[in-house]
């Protein structure tokens, strides 16, 4: 039985799994990137949350990723929705080309 | 009684009732609003004739301040001869206005200026008095600014009534003083209870009257008001408004500190002699009339000043009739060179000489009437004058001070010059033209009868050489007994009599037909050396004027005190610096004050731009923002707690 | 755990008979889309799913479910009344051929709204937020134009990392506080470090609901861009929603106790509103500058939370409920503008000569919207001064005296801003004369909410019934 | 009748409002004379007002100083732990207002005829002049702070418009810049009138529920209706930057009202609204909207915060001078008549500061006295103006010069209302001036030297008045453009009927100041006697 891993080592993982999709948002140069990198931070979200119900009796975490997962993939759904649009009328998928939206 | 209590508001309301009759229709005006002033001078001879004690009228102006009139003797008499006096100019101006289209509006202030100086006479209290005394510049700046289509005279219109505006002032901020520093707020009470004023008061009240009277640092204004009509001028500027300055200080006196009589009289006699001074080289008839009406008063306020009060009535009484006489004629004259020749100056003596065959009755009344100013004696002049030159050399005496009748009695030398030059300039010498015009009988001749034989002396007092011998003395003086050393001592006498021949003498033996000066004075032009220069610009008061306004202008640049003088279109480079600083203060306020408000706009549209900056079109820098702030909230919590 | 019988969850159920009742109501909705295309029968089935919940809802019970998930209080029906009469008015809209999806999503989102309101639980919390978040991006979208697109994507890019870093506060409190219901969780400062990140995150996530400072990027385009009956609901239903919840967390999470915390809120809602009232000088598109004047009002709101006691609470339902009222009419005036084809503030030259009624309606709005005497405008900042006024007498903290001195400053910003509009179309000169004239339903309910807006001022009385009620909630 | 004489004043013409809503929009005419009913009837009641007025009435404080008092319960909102605040319709006037109220029922019917001949969509013009006229006369005869703040604002929206949309070429920017530094002004006041509602509690309503009722009742203010521990509280000197919070509230009073006076620093948007406003408009602007803002300082400013009034004298004194003094300079420095005339009413508004700063009878006369004066006087001259404008377009004192050949009736009457106001004696401009005078020299708050220099604004306002008299009027007939010369006819019979009733009361006034002075005398005396007393009640604590 391999002892148990030291906790906080979850806590960092997530962190880190956090902290990169973070980074995946601001960089990338397509939106679909952007959509990668809100993944990444809602799963570093799930992770923590799943490690976390081992202390609660109600398991009110592990409840709560599910839900997480369900609606980040209906969030997915609707942004790739809207996406196919916006490549039909501006031929790009680059934020930083969406710009039409000025003060 | 009652007949006084009626007739009183009636001598009060008839000369406006006359202007606004004479103003309305058109013609014959003057013969109209003539009748009225008859019918009123009328009713205040019954007046003088039936007033015994003062009857005093009061009522509630404000809460704190009351409108009063009084009448007594003194100012009954005066009435009387406001009355006379505009009536026999009005009677003159019948023929000098005819052919003048605005005569009924001409009427109707003349109108205006005697209801609102017998007014001034008759007020009681202070507040009454300031009310008129403002009315009465008002209708001398309507006056002087009657011909208003040439802009030469509205604008000495304008500024005679300006150098007065400041002299009230003054005379408001006396006004004031006397209310808050609880004094007689009426002239029946001051005399009665004798409280002294201090010496602030008197001395603003000193200042009002010498700008009415046209004194020393105020007579600017006289000679720049003979642009009116030459009646107004032998009205007002001669022998009514002018005068008031006068009544008001015999009225004050007994309420002034000594210290404020001396000033009185120092500044009378000043006057008195820089007037004569600059009579004595003028072109212009009236200027030197003007100038020797500056001086006279500065006899009367001399002899206020000294104490001599009923010599200055007096001479305020005969005064009234030789100037009048004298600006009437030269009236004719004027209104005789105009119809002669329209395109030359008709006021400059240079082109005058040898009027005296063609304006007989114009000569012997200027004859007379120059005479009685010189104060040759069995003229009225000379009784009047002689008891101010007694008084000021008793005063002399007693005080110590020689500077006073010194100087009274250089002027009394110089005004028998300058009017002898006049004389002879204007009347004697070859005639140089031949249109003979007979005067007018009764509208010329009629008025300058009387007053030529007005100022001989039965008329005023039976023996030819006391001073004290004048009718309305024992009327007027009566109750306050005249003092007694008062009678004419021997030297002075003398004195007067030699100072007035001789310069009679000089005027004649300079200025006869056959002397080169005279024939030389035809293509004369304006004095070049110093003391001719001096005397010709008249002390230069209205250069002085000048300068104090631009000294002020420079000194409260910040407010920007406005420069009428150099204002004038015909000043050209001094005058831009004028309009300068009034176009400094309108784009300081335009654009300073104003300014603040489109600085703050300006401001918000900046700190708008620079917050909008932040929300750049890109999602991704937003999302950069936010979490740059969320980091650094962390950091603050982490570190700073 | 105790075992929670069916029994037992049907009687809970009863507690959202107001949500249920909608969500019923939006399925209904769904299947007559399928069948018919009028729009008619859509606004038909919109507005009696409302009426239906509008009456089911009762302000004086007050209860929790059992596990605590869910909590009913005065607040919470309060609002839901507000919320259902609000959207009640989105069917006057002069709408061309919106589809039956359109009605869908906003009922979902004041689905979404009215659960944020009963959220106890931090699972239904985050899924009553995503739903509302979810519907919203949709509904941007709906204006099916290029623009319109751009503002979807950006809004739900944007939603999507702050609901991100809020379940990401959720997921680290949970680890603190082994448990899930905002009631029952205790976290404290001694916790370390990690208590702020967790508390921070989820602040965040109803920040970003609400439109306070570092989350306000979204709200210019979307309000701009999104069909503008969407726009209605979007800038009032969420958002007074989002406050109610913000409030609940405050207060359980001791939060507002905490001074450094009150400072830093109240620095931030003053951001907002400095933000709102100088970013809406520059604009000249007519809806972005009410976006940025919502973001102000937004700031204006979040002081009330600060101020415990009734004080508080009187005030912030006061301004909440004029504010509702207000943007539903300017919303309902935009889209008016809009069928002329007007969309900057220069192109309103001179019709309000050519409609002076429909003019004198807009200023009368905008009046409200900046807060003069004659319109209930007033009276809201009015309350919201002398409350501020009151909390900086009694607690002394400069930080309210800044918050009282930047409102005023507002009100005099927001006449530079709000004042083009009527200056334009009464002062300015129009070149050619407006063809084609206003609906008549759309002018008489604007004229219905001018009226509300005057009769609010002029007699204050009903909002005093709502007084009483308030003043058993702990606010 | 007389005992809801007031409401009638005040909401009578908005009563013909709604009826004029109804009419279509063709019949000019009938709009007009309506209105003219309207202002008409509003004028004969204020004369019955003024008559059925008891002068005899000697208040000892200010709850029983007021005639014709009228209140009803209007808004009661529940404050929480604070209590309750209570707003009610509460109007009532004393000598003060009841001047104010006659003279703007007289200029508003003035008004009406001066606007006879417009022709731009007249009934929104009448609309929006009936809706000014309730707000104004509201304002003077509100005793409750909110009511008179409602009116207060009620004011600026017609106002707007009516510069806006009827005035000259540059009009938006005017009404623009007119209606924001008002309300600046009107924010200062609503600061302070937070602060006070906070820390007022009036005992007289607190019947039915025993917790503390904050009312806003101005005579409650004024009485010193405080709870013990308010934030404005005389007692509880609480430091604000350094000074005692009702002095910076006093202060905060003074500058909203000195913006709608205008004094000095904050005047600019005076002499642009009157150039662009139209004639009529610009004589109820100078006649009524000036004296509101004096109206404020007697009735709040000094009622409510005397002991700030009495401490600050020194202060107030200066501004007020800088203004007779600033204003009649910058007058000098234009070249359009009208707005000369506009920084005249800036120079002649500063007596008013200057008689209250004197804090005695004879000031505070003389303030309330230049008030009326001042109305009828500028009402006057904008009318002249607008004769020049209505003949030709354009009211630069160079493009014209000897009018008085061509007008010489229409001359007459610039005479006479140029000296009325330049202060000479036997006119109504003289009788405010003399009395603003007595008051400052014979205050023992004041210096001499600040009436002394402010007597040297008699001779400054002589200065430009006979300056554009001269320019204008004297000299050779000439005027800028050969085509005016046609159009330079004199006064017409509807230009008299305007210009002679003025006349009539400026010199009425100058003549007999008593006829509107006496009846007013004890509520002077009693405003600066109830003020001294108060202050020293105050300054005590």
């Amino acid at each position: 039985m391999m002892e148990m891993i030291n906790p906080t080592y979850f806590v960092f993982l997530s962190l880190f799994i956090f902290c990169a999709g973070i980074a995946i948002v601001i960089i990338k140069r397509s939106a679909i990137f952007v959509l990668i990198g809100i993944e990444l931070m809602l799963n570093a979200a799930n992770l923590n949350l799943v490690y976390f119900s081992q202390f609660d009796p109600g398991m009110n975490g592990v409840m709560t990723s599910i839900f997480v997962v369900v609606l980040a993939a209906a969030e997915v759904s609707i942004a790739l929705a809207i996406l196919l649009n916006i490549f039909k009328h501006y031929k790009i998928t680059d934020p930083d080309e969406l710009t039409s939206l000025k003060n | 009684m009652t007949l006084l209590k009626i007739i009183w508001p009636l001598i009060f309301i008839i000369p406006l009732f006359s202007g606004i009759i004479g103003g309305l229709n058109h013609r014959q005006s003057l013969k109209l609003s003539s009748f009225g002033m008859a019918f009123g001078l009328f009713l205040a001879l019954i007046l003088v004739w039936m007033l015994d004690e003062p009857l005093i009228l009061e009522w509630k102006w404000l809460e704190s301040v009351n409108f009063g009139f009084s009448i007594d003797r003194l100012n009954a008499l005066l009435v009387l001869l406001v009355y006379l006096i505009t009536l026999l100019v009005q009677v003159f101006s019948i023929t000098y206005m005819e052919h003048d289209p605005d005569q009924d509006r001409y009427t109707a202030k003349l109108g205006f200026f005697a209801f609102s100086m017998i007014g001034l006479l008759m007020s009681n209290q202070l507040v009454t008095l300031f009310l008129f005394w403002e009315l009465v510049g008002m209708s001398s700046y309507l006056l002087i600014g009657f011909w208003y289509q040439e802009a030469g005279r509205s604008r000495a219109a304008r500024q005679a009534f300006m150098i007065n505006r400041v002299a009230d002032a003054f005379l408001l901020l006396g006004v004031i003083r006397v209310f808050n520093n609880g004094y007689a707020t009426s002239f029946t009470e001051t005399l009665a209870s004798g409280i002294q004023w201090d010496g602030f008061t008197g001395i603003c009240f000193i200042i009002g009257a010498f700008g009415k009277s046209a004194q020393f640092p105020f007579y600017g204004w006289l000679t720049k008001a003979m642009a009116g009509p030459t009646p107004v001028s032998a009205l007002i500027h001669a022998a009514t408004m002018v005068t008031a300055g006068v009544y008001l200080l015999v009225r004050i006196s007994p309420a002034l500190m000594d210290w404020n009589l001396q000033v009185i009289a120092i500044g009378g006699a000043v006057t008195a002699f820089m007037a004569a001074v600059a009579a004595l080289t003028q072109f212009d008839i009236k200027k030197v009339l003007a100038y020797s009406t500056i001086s006279q008063l500065g006899y009367m306020i001399l002899g206020i000043g000294v104490g001599a009060y009923q010599a200055s009535v007096f001479h305020l009484w005969t005064h009234a009739f030789f100037k009048a006489g004298l600006f009437l004629a030269a009236g004719s004259v004027i209104h005789y060179m105009h119809e002669l020749d329209a395109t030359k100056d008709p006021q400059d003596m240079r082109n005058m000489g040898g009027l005296q065959k063609i304006l007989p009755v114009t000569f012997y009344a200027f004859l007379i009437c120059g005479l009685a100013l010189s104060g040759l004696p069995f003229l009225s002049g000379f009784l009047s004058k002689e008891g101010i030159l007694t008084g000021s050399w008793l005063w002399g005496q007693s005080t110590g001070n020689y500077l006073v009748p010194i100087l009274a009695f250089c002027t009394a030398g110089l005004t028998a010059f300058y009017i002898g030059r006049q004389i002879l300039l204007v009347f004697f010498g070859e005639i140089s033209f031949a249109k003979k015009m007979v005067e007018p009988l009764v509208t010329i001749r009629v008025p300058l009868i009387f007053l030529a034989a007005s100022s001989l002396w039965f008329w005023n007092s039976i023996n030819p050489i006391d001073p004290l011998g004048w009718f309305w003395n024992g009327y007027l003086f009566a109750d306050l007994g005249a003092t007694s050393d008062q009678h004419s001592i021997l030297g002075v006498l003398i004195g007067s009599i030699v100072l007035t021949l001789s310069g009679l003498g000089v005027a004649y033996w300079l200025f006869r037909p056959e002397a080169e000066t005279a024939r030389g004075f035809k293509k004369s032009n304006e004095p070049v050396q110093l003391a001719g220069k001096i005397s010709f610009h008249g002390w230069y008061i209205e250069k002085f004027y000048d300068q104090i306004v631009r000294l002020f202008s420079k000194v409260v640049f910040g407010a920007g005190w406005f420069d009428k003088k150099v204002i004038d279109r015909f000043v050209d480079g001094v005058g831009v610096s004028g309009v300068v600083i009034a176009k400094v203060i309108g784009w300081f306020d335009q654009n300073v004050v104003d300014g603040l408000v489109n600085f703050m706009a300006s401001i918000s549209q900046l700190i708008g731009r620079f917050v909008t900056s932040f929300q750049s079109p890109k999602i991704q820098i937003q999302i950069g923002w936010l979490l740059l702030t969320l980091l650094v909230l962390l950091l603050w919590f982490q570190f700073l707690t | 755990m105790m075992e929670l019988s069916l029994q037992q969850v049907i009687e809970e159920i009863a507690l959202l008979r107001f949500e249920a009742t909608l969500i019923l109501g939006s399925l209904i909705l769904l299947v007559f889309g399928m069948l018919s295309n009028k729009e008619v029968t859509f606004k038909v089935i919109f507005s009696v799913t409302l009426l239906v919940s509008l009456f089911l809802v009762d302000v004086r019970d007050v209860g929790a479910s059992t596990t605590e998930a869910v909590s009913i209080d005065a607040l919470s029906g309060i609002l839901k009344i507000l919320f259902a009469f609000i959207s009640l008015w989105i069917v006057f809209f002069h709408s061309n051929m919106r589809r039956y999806e359109h009605y869908f999503l906003l009922l979902s989102i004041v689905i979404g709204s009215s659960l944020m309101l009963s959220a106890n639980h931090l699972l239904l919390f985050y899924i009553a937020i995503e739903l509302t978040s979810l519907s919203s991006y949709l509904i941007t979208g709906f204006s099916f134009s290029r623009k319109g697109y751009e503002a979807a994507i950006k809004y739900l890019l944007f939603g999507g990392v702050s609901s991100a870093i809020m379940i990401y506060g959720v997921s680290i409190l949970y680890g603190l506080s082994g448990s899930l219901s905002i009631s029952e969780m205790v976290v404290t400062t001694q916790m370390g470090p990690l208590y702020h990140v967790g508390m921070i995150c989820l602040v965040g996530g109803l920040f970003f609901k609400v439109g306070l400072v570092p989350y306000h990027f979204w709200v210019p385009s979307t309000y701009q861009e999104a069909p503008t009956d969407g726009v209605a609901i979007l800038s009032i239903v969420p958002k007074i929603a989002g406050f109610a919840l913000l409030h609940r967390v405050l207060v359980n999470f001791e939060l507002l106790s905490d001074p450094m915390y009150r400072q830093i809120i109240a620095a931030l809602g003053i951001a907002t509103v400095l933000m709102g009232t100088f970013g809406a000088l520059r604009q000249d598109n007519i809806k972005r500058m009410i976006a940025y004047g919502a973001i102000a009002h937004s700031g204006l709101v979040l002081p009330t939370l600060l101020i415990q006691g009734e004080q508080g609470g009187l005030a912030f339902i006061w301004y909440v409920t004029i504010y509702a009222i207000m943007t539903m009419a300017i919303f309902m005036i935009a889209s008016m503008y809009e069928d002329f084809g007007i969309k900057d503030v220069k192109d309103m030259k001179g019709i309000g000569i050519q409609f002076p009624i429909m003019g004198t309606l807009t200023l009368l709005i905008l009046i409200a919207q900046i807060g003069l005497p004659p319109t209930a405008g007033f009276t809201a900042k009015f309350y919201l001064f002398s409350a501020i006024w009151n909390e900086y007498q009694a607690s002394g903290a400069t930080i309210m005296l800044i918050y009282l001195i930047i409102g005023l400053l507002s009100v005099v910003l927001a006449l530079f801003y709000y004042l083009k509009i009527p200056f334009h179309s009464f002062l300015g000169t129009a070149e050619s004369p407006y063809f084609g004239d206003f609906s008549i339903i759309s002018r008489s309910v604007v004229t219905i909410f001018t009226i509300m807006v005057l009769w609010i001022f002029i007699s204050p009385e009903f909002l005093n019934k709502i007084a009483f009620n308030i003043n058993f909630i702990g606010w | 009748m007389t005992d809801s004489l007031l409401t009638l004043i005040i909401f009578f013409p908005l009563l013909v409002t709604a009826v004029v809503l109804f009419l279509p929009n063709g019949k000019d005419l009938l709009i007009k004379e309506i209105a003219l009913g309207a202002t008409g009837v509003q004028l004969v009641l204020s004369v019955i007002l003024f008559f059925s007025y008891d002068a005899s009435l000697q208040p000892e404080n200010w709850s029983n100083a007021f005639q014709f008092v009228e209140r009803a319960k209007w808004i009661s909102l529940y404050l929480g732990d604070y209590g309750w605040l209570q707003i009610d319709y509460f109007v009532g006037i004393d000598g003060i207002s009841l001047l104010m109220i006659c003279l703007s029922t007289f200029l508003l019917f003035v008004g009406v005829i001066a606007s006879w001949n417009l022709s731009k969509n007249v009934k929104g013009y009448f609309i929006l002049y009936l809706i000014l006229s309730t707000s104004v006369v509201g304002c003077f005869a509100a005793l409750d702070f909110f009511l008179f703040y409602v009116f207060f604002e009620f004011m600026l929206l017609p106002m707007f418009f009516l510069i806006g949309i009827w005035g000259g070429p540059r009009r938006g920017y005017a009404s623009i810049k007119f209606f924001i530094y008002t309300l600046v002004g009107s924010l200062f006041i609503l600061a302070v009138m937070i602060g006070l509602y906070l820390s007022v509690e009036d005992t007289s309503l607190a019947d039915q529920t025993q917790e503390v009722v904050h009312s806003f009742s101005l005579v409650n203010m004024m009485d010193g209706g405080y709870i013990t521990d308010g934030i404005l509280t005389p007692g509880n000197a609480t430091e604000f930057l350094g000074m005692n919070i009702r002095w910076i509230a006093f202060i905060l009073l003074m500058v909203g009202f000195a913006i709608k006076l205008p004094a000095v620093p904050v005047h600019t948007w005076l002499p642009d609204a009157h150039v662009e406003a139209p004639t009529a408009i610009s004589v109820l602007l100078a006649g009524l909207l000036l004296k509101i803002g004096g109206y404020g300082f007697f009735r709040i400013a000094y009622g409510i915060f005397p002991d700030a009034a009495v401490s600050l004298t020194y202060p107030i004194a200066i501004f007020g001078m800088i203004s007779i003094v600033y204003g009649g300079l910058t007058a000098m420095a234009q070249n359009d008549l009208k707005r000369m005339i506009a920084y005249s009413s800036v120079s002649h508004m500063g007596f008013i500061l200057l008689g209250l700063a004197s804090f005695n009878v004879q000031g505070a006369g003389g303030a309330l006295f230049q008030m009326v004066s001042h109305g009828f006087i500028s009402g006057a001259l904008f009318i002249l103006a607008g004769v020049i404008y209505d003949r030709t377009g354009d009211r630069g004192i160079a493009n014209f010069s000897g009018l008085a050949k061509a007008m010489p009736v229409f001359t007459g009457f610039v005479v006479v209302f140029f000296f009325a106001s330049l202060g000479l004696p036997g006119l109504s401009g003289f009788v405010g001036e003399f009395l603003v005078f007595l008051g400052a020299l014979g205050s023992d708050y004041l210096p001499k030297w600040i009436g002394i220099v402010s007597i040297s604004g008699i001779v400054i306002s002589a200065a430009y008045y006979l300056w554009a008299l001269q320019r204008m009027f004297f000299g050779q007939f000439w005027t800028r453009e050969k085509v005016w010369e046609q159009t330079m006819y004199d006064l017409t019979a509807r230009e008299l009927l305007l210009l002679i009733p003025l006349a009539i009361l400026v010199v009425l006034l100058g003549i007999a100041p008593n006829v509107i002075l006496g009846p007013v005398n004890n509520s002077i005396e009693f405003f600066v006697n109830q003020c001294f007393e108060q202050s020293q009640l105050y300054l005590a604590q």
